[in-house]
């Protein structure tokens, strides 16, 4: 763990966590514009925030000490997950700490922890939240880790920072594998992150809601820490999926000029990526909620194809 | 010597008039434990001095039979402990008569006198007479409470032995036949020990014709499928503690006549005609009364079935050759199925019934549930009991010298299981829903001879061992 | 072939003419004395025996099969049918014909069976093993196609008679000892039976066998 | 003198049947018995774990007692010396448990004692058993001392329904283990055992015996159908050691016989092993998804747990098939620590059902909830076990999972072309296994321990005695060390890997911090770091946020959408939080549901799933035993002329063809 990477990782760190709600501020203007509305502005989910941290916490008689812990937990993991998806440098501090499967792990920490809160006060919308947001966990997980394998077994390695020096360093190419599972990949960033078709998190519509029915009874600075880790969750995958699938300009090994760059490079892809899911948000419609296993089964079909194809064609 | 013979049938004699005393059960112990006390000296002298011939050479004791003498005697006194509280409370829930006891504790002692006859004599005549005599007196033994259940199963018993017996003794007057040719006609044609050193010479088809009336005669008394049929009727309807001495004493005893006959007949023949017949007859044996298990329905005859199953592992273990392991389960066998059916004589007399759906929550008695537990467990072959101790060397030992049989005999044991596992489970296990007894039941014999089993699967004392690999080598 | 080895021939045959008789026989009286009559031919031939071949033991064996055969179980079995009544058996896997042929089929596989033996024997009565062992056999046959309880023992009994004769003949009788032995078995099991047939009597009013198969399993 | 660690083990093991028969002799003073007694039995536990780990090479002794030709011969080495790491650790914690939980049960408690230390016992001679005679009078012991403790509420005839299945498959598989014995000939010693060399055939059945043998005890399909009833039946402590200890005697004795005794591996058995493992544990995932009992649904997580196990063990056999040697210890190394992952945390959580269990009388998950208001040790200590057996990171299920992923990730190298290829997709169904796992926990934890009390005398339960938190907190506490500093222990299977497949996890590569089974750059994790960290981040916020916005926290009713009732009965039941998974895999189950119509005065769901292998093997199995035993029951036909019959044709028969 060099100085540079040191310091590589608490930039980076610093930078996702303060530029996540960016995103998705992002995102939701560009759905507006697309949906020829004004939008509230890409500045919306600070303002939210920083109106949510002022306010006095509600929270229900029947709440236990975990309901309260658990915003801190969401957070923190989520920080991590930021902290070693390489989007600046893959040179990074914590990158040995934690590899893919680690990542994967976080991801699965936090959802735990958020469907245990939900349960936690007895209502029926948390029960009925934590259990589809398990549902959709049980089938995302396995097809990320899916993607993952794959890009493991191109570059011989777990290790994120190993896997993205890997793929930057390839020639280009038509890689079949990894389009099916940039293919996967997409999809269980939607159903991971609460988008439409899996979920619609402008929704309070019982029927249909999973992330929104296990944060109901959050309010103020806990809802506050919960949005922001919900946005830290969003920049993260983003992240990965740039840095699975279009590696190049993320600065490798202690070179700051190529942070300098990567900086630039890495807005650049995020307003691209972005306005992506903007556009597939929009044109897409809610699925029913019966319809997300089989939605995410066949996400986990094309990650298990991705990697049978690389078997096939070793490519 | 003497002693080990005289004292039971003095026991039978005085007990024929004084048996309905209140004493008599008293009486009865004290002859069986004195025989024990002669058996054990007996086997002493055996062992120091080695194999000797007495009075006028119409007795021979080697390690073979004198370790069967003292389990016999072993296991009838213990019995005797058991009948005790047993025929007090028999008395008293049956109303049996004077006659009746007089009858039951006089039959006893004599029975012990034949089977111990038997396993003295050195005439293969005489031991074809100690036979009959035993099968006689158990024969009214059985029918003892004039049921027409117990009739039939007294007549079933008698007529079922009687042929065999009868068969047997064409066996016996065929080997005699031979040997007259080579010991001269007289006494000495019959004697073991002088058959045995000029077994060779004998004639081969007489022997091997022989040897079939011989195995189907006495291997009826054995129980040996598909002669069988005797067997759980006569252990179902008699008092427990003729069932005990049933079980656990005259099937061996019957076992031990085949075994000597075999003895011959292997040394005439040379060949393997006697092993495969005893292995032929044992694993039929084994793999049907696995089955009938299953569908048994009345307590005793579950464990008369499992008596057949083990005498059928017996026969053979002897026949495979697993010698010493034939014996230690011999042993082991009449040591837990004697307790089993103490316990199970308990049993009986604390639900009222000998039918097992209606037994229920043995276990509020304590020794008697789990001597019946255990005991049951024990007989499965469950470690660390002797029984498994005996099986593993049957086991391991067939699948050596006969690869074939070993699937066999593991659907039959794991069938076993199943079917007196379930059973004794739902018995021991549960609500009870009987009386209490009149008399405290007999806690002693149950402990004393599950402890032996233990003892024996976990350790077998050095001069037991070296006595079963003589006898084991005496065999051959 | 001497005298006394062709009359024994004959006792041997008229035996075996005995057992297909019993076989035959429907009256149980008259079961009886068939056996009194094969207890008798028994008794001669071993006479027959002991004189040609001066063994002196053997007269007493004639003589015990006399007294205990031809006159004592007879009397008992004949006073119990009296006292019980029975008079009919009627026979029960196999009608009669057909117990004669399977009797006949017995006697084939005994006399061969018996034949590669007898050339051994050394006795003047070595032919005699087969007939002895087709007895034992056809006795057997006989007890399995009765019902009645009484027919059943006379057919023990006759098994019975089959084995002395069997003894007696082909090697000049076992050693006393051993004869006392089974006599006493013999006698005193006959006197058991006695005990039971009015026990089973009293308690199934009646001595057929077919009351008597209530163990089944179900 | 000088002790070496086998006297010390087996003197604990004999301390162990006298404390037994002491319990039993002492049966009239309860309180002694818990509070002296267990606590004895206990320390006697963490005896035999530091002896265990602090044994180096082999140890071997020989017994007076056993056969005269074959006398117990007893051996410790690496490999039972891990697995009695295991016990021993377990042991210490459950015992400890035991001294506060009985108090319920002082009736049994002389027989419960006993019974106890004699499994106790079994086990540690299971593992010490160097030669077929003393391993199976020892394995039978454990099985049926453990029987005798599941029975101990026989007076619920399901208890005794479960306790007969589980002995009659313990016992069937212990012939078959018994069989492979023989078929390895020699004089039974695991030493003749070592020496002997199998044809390939004769190897490959000696194999297939032992892994029906084992595979019984273990839980493996299909032959599990005894675990989900046994392991609820027993009381609690009981459970807890069947699963965390004892399945883990079964997985020993298939390492044993497969790596140690059997001198060859063949590619094949591996795969079979592997296939057999993915579905036991995809089975036993997705059934505890759809249990509401919640010891029902824990031993259906063991049977899950199992498989993966059984899932590196056959990894680790294809490698060695190859001579792919270090990827083997790396799978082998990942099955060891699962194993010893399971004991602490399915101990853990059956322990905690047990204190739910004793204080407030109920098991089934629609009667439970809110439990972390009433018993926060029990809960926590729950929460722990279940974020570590839902592998979740930095607890210790994560470790062993990430070993075995890691292990998956090597397959490219294998020189068959469908392996390569399969393995893959079942490192798919893997992984949709942990995340099942997840699922499961969550509605374990969630229903029980989360939301409202489903009953009104729940308000009333009790926290658990100081015993029982010693016990809870011991077991918790090695989840999460287990969890941060997997090194040590990893570094110490070196031993047994080293034994079973020739070569060993080069641990020292990495630092004591980091975990890099092969090399740093192909893939490392630092459990610690990754805790660092996310605390970090977490305490960082939270004392931000304290010392920026540290407003008021008003307590009310819950928003819920602005309903205005709320009561427990609107909560998720457990059978709707298994609902989804229920529907996935719809052709697993043999489903019983009872819908109530509209016009139903009272209406009442219920909704009942069953085993389909229950339905489809066993019980044709049981119909064809009894057709058989028909068979032969037609030759009892009470009539003593037939009898007559039978004696004189087998007669005949026998002259005929006499030769």
């Amino acid at each position: 763990m060099s100085a540079f990477g040191l310091l590589a990782q608490f930039l980076q760190l610093f930078l996702t966590v303060l530029l996540a709600p960016l995103l998705l501020g992002w995102v939701n203007q560009c759905r507006a514009w697309l949906q020829n509305r004004q939008g509230p502005g890409i500045d919306q989910p600070y303002r939210k925030l920083r109106k949510l941290f002022q306010k006095d916490a509600v929270i229900a008689e029947s709440a236990s000490p975990l309901f309260r812990i658990v915003p801190y937990i969401l957070f923190g993991a989520m920080c991590l997950a930021a902290a070693i998806v390489p989007s600046l440098a893959t040179d990074l501090g914590f990158s040995e700490a934690a590899d893919a499967i680690a990542l994967v792990g976080i991801f699965a920490l936090a959802r735990i922890f958020m469907s245990l809160a939900a349960m936690d006060i007895g209502t029926a919308f948390g029960g009925m939240g934590a259990r589809r947001e398990m549902l959709v966990g049980f089938l995302a997980e396995p097809a990320l880790l899916m993607v993952l394998f794959t890009a493991s077994l191109i570059s011989q390695s777990t290790s994120l920072t190993v896997i993205v020096e890997t793929l930057a360093h390839r020639h280009f190419g038509i890689y079949p594998s990894l389009a099916f599972t940039g293919i996967a990949f997409l999809m269980v960033l939607l159903a991971e992150n609460a988008r439409i078709p899996v979920d619609n998190p402008a929704s309070h519509l019982e029927l249909t809601m999973i992330h929104e029915a296990m944060i109901l009874e959050y309010s103020a600075r806990h809802l506050a820490l919960v949005e922001w880790a919900s946005s830290i969750k969003l920049f993260a995958y983003v992240a990965m999926g740039i840095a699975l699938f279009v590696p190049w300009g993320i600065a490798q090994a202690a070179d700051w000029l190529g942070m300098a760059f990567a900086l630039p490079i890495l807005i650049v892809k995020l307003l691209v990526a972005g306005f992506g899911l903007a556009v597939i948000e929009t044109v897409m419609a809610k699925q029913r909620i019966f319809r997300a296993p089989e939605f995410m089964g066949t996400a986990f079909l094309f990650g298990v194809l991705g990697m049978l194809v690389h078997f096939l064609l070793g490519a | 010597m003497l002693a080990v013979l005289g004292l039971p049938l003095a026991g039978g004699a005085l007990l024929a008039l004084w048996g309905h005393e209140k004493w008599a059960p008293e009486l009865n112990s004290a002859v069986s434990f004195c025989t024990f006390i002669a058996a054990i000296l007996l086997a002493w002298k055996v062992l120091v001095s080695g194999p000797m011939v007495v009075l006028n050479e119409q007795f021979f004791i080697d390690s073979f039979n004198v370790f069967l003498v003292v389990l016999t005697a072993f296991v009838a006194f213990t019995t005797t402990l058991f009948s005790r509280p047993y025929m007090r409370n028999e008395a008293l829930l049956s109303a049996l008569s004077n006659y009746q006891l007089r009858l039951y504790h006089s039959m006893y002692q004599i029975f012990c006198f034949t089977m111990l006859l038997a396993l003295t004599t050195n005439n293969l005549g005489i031991l074809w007479v100690a036979m009959e005599g035993a099968t006689l007196a158990t024969v009214l033994l059985v029918s003892l409470y004039r049921t027409r259940a117990s009739l039939e199963a007294a007549w079933k018993y008698f007529i079922l032995c009687g042929v065999g017996i009868a068969q047997a003794l064409f066996g016996t007057i065929l080997i005699y036949f031979a040997s007259e040719k080579v010991l001269g006609a007289g006494g000495a044609a019959l004697l073991w020990t002088h058959l045995d050193a000029a077994k060779g010479s004998l004639e081969p088809t007489v022997l091997s014709i022989a040897f079939v009336f011989l195995i189907v005669g006495y291997g009826t008394k054995v129980g040996l499928v598909p002669l069988h049929s005797w067997l759980p009727d006569a252990h179902a309807e008699g008092p427990t503690p003729v069932s005990a001495v049933l079980s656990g004493l005259l099937l061996n005893v019957a076992l031990y006549a085949v075994v000597r006959c075999k003895i011959l007949v292997e040394g005439a023949l040379h060949n393997r005609f006697a092993d495969d017949l005893m292995i032929g007859f044992g694993l039929i044996t084994v793999l049907t009364a696995a089955f009938l298990l299953w569908r048994q329905k009345d307590i005793k005859r579950l464990f008369g079935y499992s008596s057949i199953e083990h005498m059928g592992l017996m026969t053979f273990a002897f026949g495979i050759g697993a010698n010493f392991a034939g014996l230690l389960h011999m042993t082991v066998h009449s040591l837990t199925k004697s307790a089993i059916f103490f316990s199970v004589g308990h049993a009986v007399q604390h639900s009222g019934t000998q039918a097992m759906e209606a037994i229920r929550g043995l276990v509020r008695l304590p020794a008697i549930g789990w001597g019946l537990m255990l005991g049951a467990l024990a007989i499965l072959g469950m470690p660390p009991f002797g029984v498994f101790a005996s099986e593993f060397l049957i086991l391991t030992h067939a699948m050596q010298s006969h690869p074939w049989s070993t699937p066999v005999l593991l659907v039959a044991l794991g069938v076993a299981f199943a079917s007196i596992f379930g059973k004794v489970q739902s018995m021991v296990w549960g609500e009870s829903a009987g009386k209490a007894l009149p008399h405290a039941q007999a806690s002693l014999p149950i402990l004393l001879h599950l402890a032996l089993v233990l003892l024996l699967g976990l350790y077998i004392p050095p001069y037991l061992a070296r006595w079963y690999s003589e006898a084991a080598r005496l065999i051959g | 072939m001497p005298l006394s080895s062709q009359f024994i021939n004959l006792l041997a045959s008229i035996l075996l003419l005995l057992a297909f008789a019993m076989l035959s026989q429907r009256r149980i009286r008259s079961l009886i004395r068939l056996f009194m009559v094969q207890g008798m031919t028994l008794a001669v031939s071993t006479a027959v025996i002991a004189s040609t071949t001066n063994q002196s033991h053997l007269y007493y064996s004639a003589l015990l099969t006399f007294s205990l055969k031809v006159v004592i179980l007879p009397w008992i079995l004949l006073r119990m049918i009296r006292q019980l009544n029975v008079e009919w058996d009627v026979e029960t896997l196999i009608n009669i014909p057909s117990t004669m042929l399977v009797g006949i089929a017995i006697v084939i596989v005994a006399f061969n069976l018996a034949l590669p033996i007898s050339h051994l024997a050394g006795t003047i009565t070595r032919s005699t093993i087969g007939i002895a062992m087709a007895c034992v056999l056809l006795s057997l046959l006989m007890m399995i196609t009765r019902s009645k309880a009484i027919s059943q023992v006379v057919g023990f009994l006759s098994m019975e008679n089959g084995l002395f004769f069997a003894a007696t003949s082909t090697t000049y009788g076992m050693p006393m000892v051993v004869e006392l032995g089974v006599a006493l078995d013999v006698l005193v099991g006959v006197l058991i039976l006695g005990v039971f047939f009015f026990q089973i009597r009293e308690k199934f009013e009646s001595l057929d066998l077919r009351h008597l198969e209530k163990a089944e399993e179900e | 003198m000088n002790l070496l660690p086998i006297d010390l083990i087996v003197s604990s093991a004999l301390l162990w049947i006298a404390l037994g028969l002491v319990g039993l002799a002492a049966r009239k003073q309860p309180a002694f018995v818990r509070n002296a007694v267990f606590p004895v039995g206990a320390l006697a536990g963490l005896l035999v774990a530091a002896s265990a780990f602090s044994s180096r090479g082999v140890e071997t002794a020989i017994s007076l007692l056993g056969l005269p030709d074959l006398p117990f011969h007893l051996r410790l080495d690496s490999l039972s010396a891990f697995f009695l790491f295991i016990l021993g650790c377990a042991a210490f914690g459950v015992s400890i448990y035991s001294a506060g939980y009985f108090k319920n049960d002082e009736k049994h408690i002389g027989p419960l004692c006993l019974q106890y230390h004699v499994f106790l016992a079994a086990m540690v001679f299971v593992l010490l058993a160097d030669d077929a005679f003393l391993f199976m009078i020892s394995w039978e012991a454990m099985a049926l001392s453990s029987y005798f403790l599941v029975t101990t509420d026989h007076r619920i005839p399901e208890i005794r329904r479960a306790g007969f299945l589980y002995l009659l498959m313990a016992h069937l598989g212990a012939l078959g283990i018994l069989l492979y014995f023989g078929s390895m000939g020699g004089d039974y010693s695991f030493d003749a055992m070592r020496k002997s060399h199998l044809t390939d055939l004769h190897a490959t059945f000696a194999f297939l015996l032992a892994l029906f043998g084992f595979g019984a005890k273990a839980g493996m399909l299909p032959l599990h159908v005894w675990l989900p009833e046994a392991h609820p039946a027993a009381p609690s402590p009981v459970s807890a050691l069947m699963s965390g200890v004892m399945l883990k005697t079964a997985i020993y004795g298939l390492l044993r016989a497969v790596f140690d005794l059997l001198h060859l591996q063949l590619w094949w058995w591996g795969a079979l092993i592997l296939g057999i493992g993915l579905a036991t544990a995809l089975f036993g995932a997705i059934f505890s998804a759809v249990q509401s009992d919640m010891k029902r649904l824990l031993a259906y997580s063991s049977v899950e747990n199992i498989g993966i196990i059984f899932v590196g063990i056959g990894l680790a056999v294809i490698f060695k098939a190859y001579a792919m040697n270090s990827l083997a210890a790396l799978a082998l190394v990942a099955a060891l620590y699962h194993c010893l992952n399971h004991a602490f945390f399915k101990s853990l959580l059956f322990l905690c059902t047990g204190s739910v269990l004793h204080a407030t009388g109920e098991r089934n998950l629609g009667k439970l909830g809110g439990l972390i208001r009433t018993m926060p040790w029990v809960a926590w200590s729950a929460l722990i076990g279940a974020l570590a057996i839902a592998g979740l990171p930095p607890l210790n299920g994560f470790v062993s999972e990430w070993l075995l992923l890691q292990a998956f990730l090597f397959t490219p190298g294998l020189p068959h072309s469908y392996l390569n290829m399969l393995i893959p997709v079942a490192a798919a169904a893997l992984v949709l296994t942990g995340a099942a796992a997840g699922y499961v926990m969550v509605k374990f934890f969630g229903i029980v321990f989360l939301g409202q009390a489903r009953e009104e005398k729940l308000h009333d339960a009790h926290g658990a005695g100081k015993w029982e938190r010693a016990g809870l907190s011991w077991l918790a506490g090695g989840c999460i060390l287990l969890g941060l500093v997997p090194f040590f222990v990893i570094n110490h299977l070196s031993g047994a890997s080293m034994l079973l497949v020739g070569s060993s996890l080069a641990a020292d590569k990495g630092s004591w911090l980091f975990l890099s089974p092969i090399s740093p750059a192909r893939a490392s994790y630092s459990p610690l770091l990754f805790l660092i960290v996310t605390c970090g981040a977490t305490l960082l916020s939270f004392l931000m946020v304290r010392r920026l916005y540290h407003g008021r926290v008003r307590r009310t009713m819950p928003w819920n959408c602005g309903y205005p009732i709320w009561n427990a009965r609107m909560q998720d039941t457990s059978e709707g939080f298994g609902q989804p998974i229920r529907q996935i895999f719809d052709p697993f189950f043999k489903m019983e549901r009872k819908l109530p119509s509209p016009f139903d005065a009272m209406p009442k769901y219920s909704a009942k799933t069953e085993d389909r292998i229950w339905h489809s093997l066993y019980l044709p199995f049981g119909n064809m035993v009894e057709y058989v035993a028909n068979l032969f029951g037609k030759i009892q036909q009470g009539r003593i002329l037939v009898y007559l019959l039978y004696n004189f044709v087998t007669l005949i028969a026998l002259l005929l063809f006499m030769p």
